[in-house]
């Protein structure tokens, strides 16, 4: 019988090869997949695209994987706060496609879904239509995107099955659930892994078809990029 | 001459009662503090959550719960989490009533720049220009002038665009302006202790000035 | 301060003008606005246009509707199960465009999310490509389909509360979310509406964003057409 | 010849462990009883729900639990609810393995058609365009020939086209079939007491024959 869950984070990446296209879920540092991310980090995998809505920050998430120069280029909506990364983009080291947020997530979602393109108000008259086909639909102008599909998709979820089927918690959903349809391999760490018919079907997030692997992560940081508080 | 909080403030007495709004990161996330309590209104955050409350006490942080700065927050009751393609639909759908946003330049034919500088290292436009193509309504909060004197509304952008003809009002220190339909920033506040001279002089686009502007 | 909740299906409806689109939730007889359905045929509005996957069968859902000749025109998928149906199609009384099912799925999608236009291969070389653009991406043939919105939509949940959050439940989910986000006026019929703050928000299938009236439905017959049983 | 449990118990030998699987209203909703046990494999409903179970005990029917034939159903542990439009992604972004559905005509170029019969009342094609324009295994399950003896795998079809070039393999009660990339039926199989010279008889688009058919 067909079996979706791995040991760890190590057995679910291994296979991840040179010059991949990655997606990564997570926005800023939240959902992150921490796990698969380390272990890329020991296995020296390089010349990596990844497509993911962040780049992380100097010592955590995706800019870890920037300082050991296992990335050639990113895609991805805002790749503030993260130094190593400017110096390898001023320096030409490091490719970069910037792309406004609804449409990379459009775009993961209509790859997962079959959709080889749709029409976008987003980013008409801007740098980001150069090349691209404009078209009027009842009096406004939209541009046409394809969609973005992967090789590896690397997902985090709070709970899952262990045929794949995911919950997400809070804002760590993201762009977790298009990126995960959107993989020919599906990797989906999550903090808890439970049997199957634990998850109530009416909950799910993500169903498992989407995924190929599954496993528990641990010591997850779920590091805090803006820690803001109000005094009680 | 207004303050930020002075912007903030008046911005908030554009909100009105039922509407979902996006507030952009900087003066437009202040405004929030200044929504009458008896409207009921709800704050989408772009990552995936309708119903923002207030930053949470220290032993309620979560770092799944962030907004689009990536700043700790709390949920409201009646909040709905959801995913950045169904947070986008939401946006691009129109189903936001009121954007509220930053920007570095306006054009009189309601352009905004508000995303890269030449020059400067370009950190991305993230949903800005989801925002601004697809909002029903969107305020400008930000300065009249730059901190050299150079007038942020102008005849054409000069910084690449973010969005074409999509800002409608403008709530800088100075005053509060339409861009009409035709073009042309319309006056139609002056800030306390702002002259009518002293806002043509920071107004580099067209200024159009219809009667007394209180 | 708004209130979405309005006192029952008459009221809800009371505004659906002849003539106006409506999107109808369901598949088959499962998940249908059953209370809504019923007012209309009340308030005798005359020539809609409506937007549903199914058009019920002769004494149940929309067929009561095209009973009293208030239904116009029908957008589906699949319309058997209809004698009704079956003779003003074949009489000319009534109009019928029919799409396939996960186009119709997805231009409602598409209607509520913005997407003006998609491309999708259903349909590619059959009589639904008629008068549409045909176009190769990465070898394969594609059709361009347009988004439908609709003035008013009327949807089926399980539970609700006041602010518009909705639950379905089972595979009574089935069009309703799509349709809720691709109305004008979206109309949303509960079995059980709670009070702002009950339902777990990371369990919410449609954001209360999407919803502009709602009510506490009532009497909910909940037809079956097939009871397929296992002799226990 | 194979009846009609025939033909499902033979498509059933086609099912490989860990896929996905839709099957279609008729002989294929038939197969999901002679899959083995110790296969694991789910059924997607296109109406919502991957992991359709058997039908209910008459206690436990639920009217919010059907399938595409809006049969009251069951559903398996670890199974997963959804829309109608995630649904439909799931089989356009080709994640479903196989797909098992009937015809009233096969093309020699793998063209079904399914839906409409010229002069009958037109029903709809509910969700069989979508399911042939995207699935990544066809099998078509159907009798070779029509009830008046006329043949049902066609040079060309004659009815209305539900999607082109898009079956793979055809079960039928007296063969099993493939389609070639380049055109016309390979014959794989003979049904019991079957011989090549009847399926000959009863094939009028392109047959292909090699060596000796089991």
């Amino acid at each position: 019988m067909i079996n979706k869950v791995v040991r760890d984070a190590d057995e679910a990446v291994k296979d991840i090869f040179d010059n991949a296209v990655v997606m990564v879920g997570g926005f800023g540092l939240s959902g992150i997949p921490e796990n698969c991310l380390d272990a890329l980090l020991r296995n020296g995998v390089k010349g990596l695209t990844c497509i993911s809505n962040n780049a992380g920050v100097d010592d955590f998430g995706i800019g870890r994987l920037l300082k050991t120069r296992q990335v050639k280029k990113m895609i991805s909506s805002y790749v503030g706060e993260n130094e190593e990364f400017e110096r390898q983009l001023l320096s030409g080291e490091l490719e970069v496609e910037l792309i406004p947020q609804g449409t990379l997530a459009e775009r993961c979602r209509a790859g997962g879904a079959g959709i080889p393109a749709f029409y976008t108000p987003a980013g008409v008259g801007t740098e980001v239509a150069q090349g691209k086909e404009v078209r009027e639909f009842n009096g406004k102008l939209y541009l046409m995107e394809h969609w973005l599909r992967a090789d590896f998709s690397l997902v985090k979820a709070w709970k899952g099955d262990t045929t794949g089927n995911l919950i997400y918690r809070g804002t760590s959903r993201n762009f977790n659930p298009m990126m995960a349809a959107a993989g020919r391999i599906t990797i989906a760490e999550v903090e808890e892994l439970v049997p199957i018919g634990e998850l109530d079907p009416n909950n799910i997030h993500t169903p498992g078809i989407y995924v190929q692997r599954i496993f528990q992560g641990k010591n997850y940081e779920k590091r805090i990029e803006h820690r803001t508080v109000t005094k009680s | 001459m207004l303050d930020k909080v002075g912007i903030a403030k008046r911005i908030a007495r554009e909100v009105k009662d039922g509407m979902y709004i996006n507030l952009g990161i900087g003066i437009p996330t202040l405004v929030a503090n200044y929504i009458p309590a008896n409207l009921n209104v709800v704050l989408q955050s772009e990552n995936g959550l309708l119903g923002i409350g207030p930053f949470p006490t220290e032993d309620k942080v979560d770092p799944d719960l962030i907004n689009a700065g990536k700043q700790t927050i709390t949920m409201l009751p009646g909040s709905a989490l959801f995913s950045s393609a169904e947070s986008f639909a939401m946006i691009r759908g129109g189903h936001i009533d009121l954007t509220i946003l930053g920007a570095m330049e306006v054009s009189e034919q309601g352009d905004i720049a508000n995303w890269k500088v030449p020059g400067k290292m370009v950190k991305g436009m993230g949903g800005a220009m989801d925002l601004v193509a697809s909002a029903n309504h969107i305020i400008v909060a930000m300065q009249h002038c730059s901190k050299d004197g150079t007038s942020k509304l102008l005849k054409e952008c000069t910084l690449p665009i973010t969005g074409l003809r999509c800002v409608k009002r403008i709530v800088t220190d100075m005053a509060v302006l339409d861009v009409l339909p035709s073009g042309g920033f319309k006056l139609l506040e002056r800030a306390p202790g702002v002259s009518v001279e002293q806002i043509k002089n920071a107004t580099a686009g067209k200024l159009i000035i219809e009667g007394d502007i209180p």
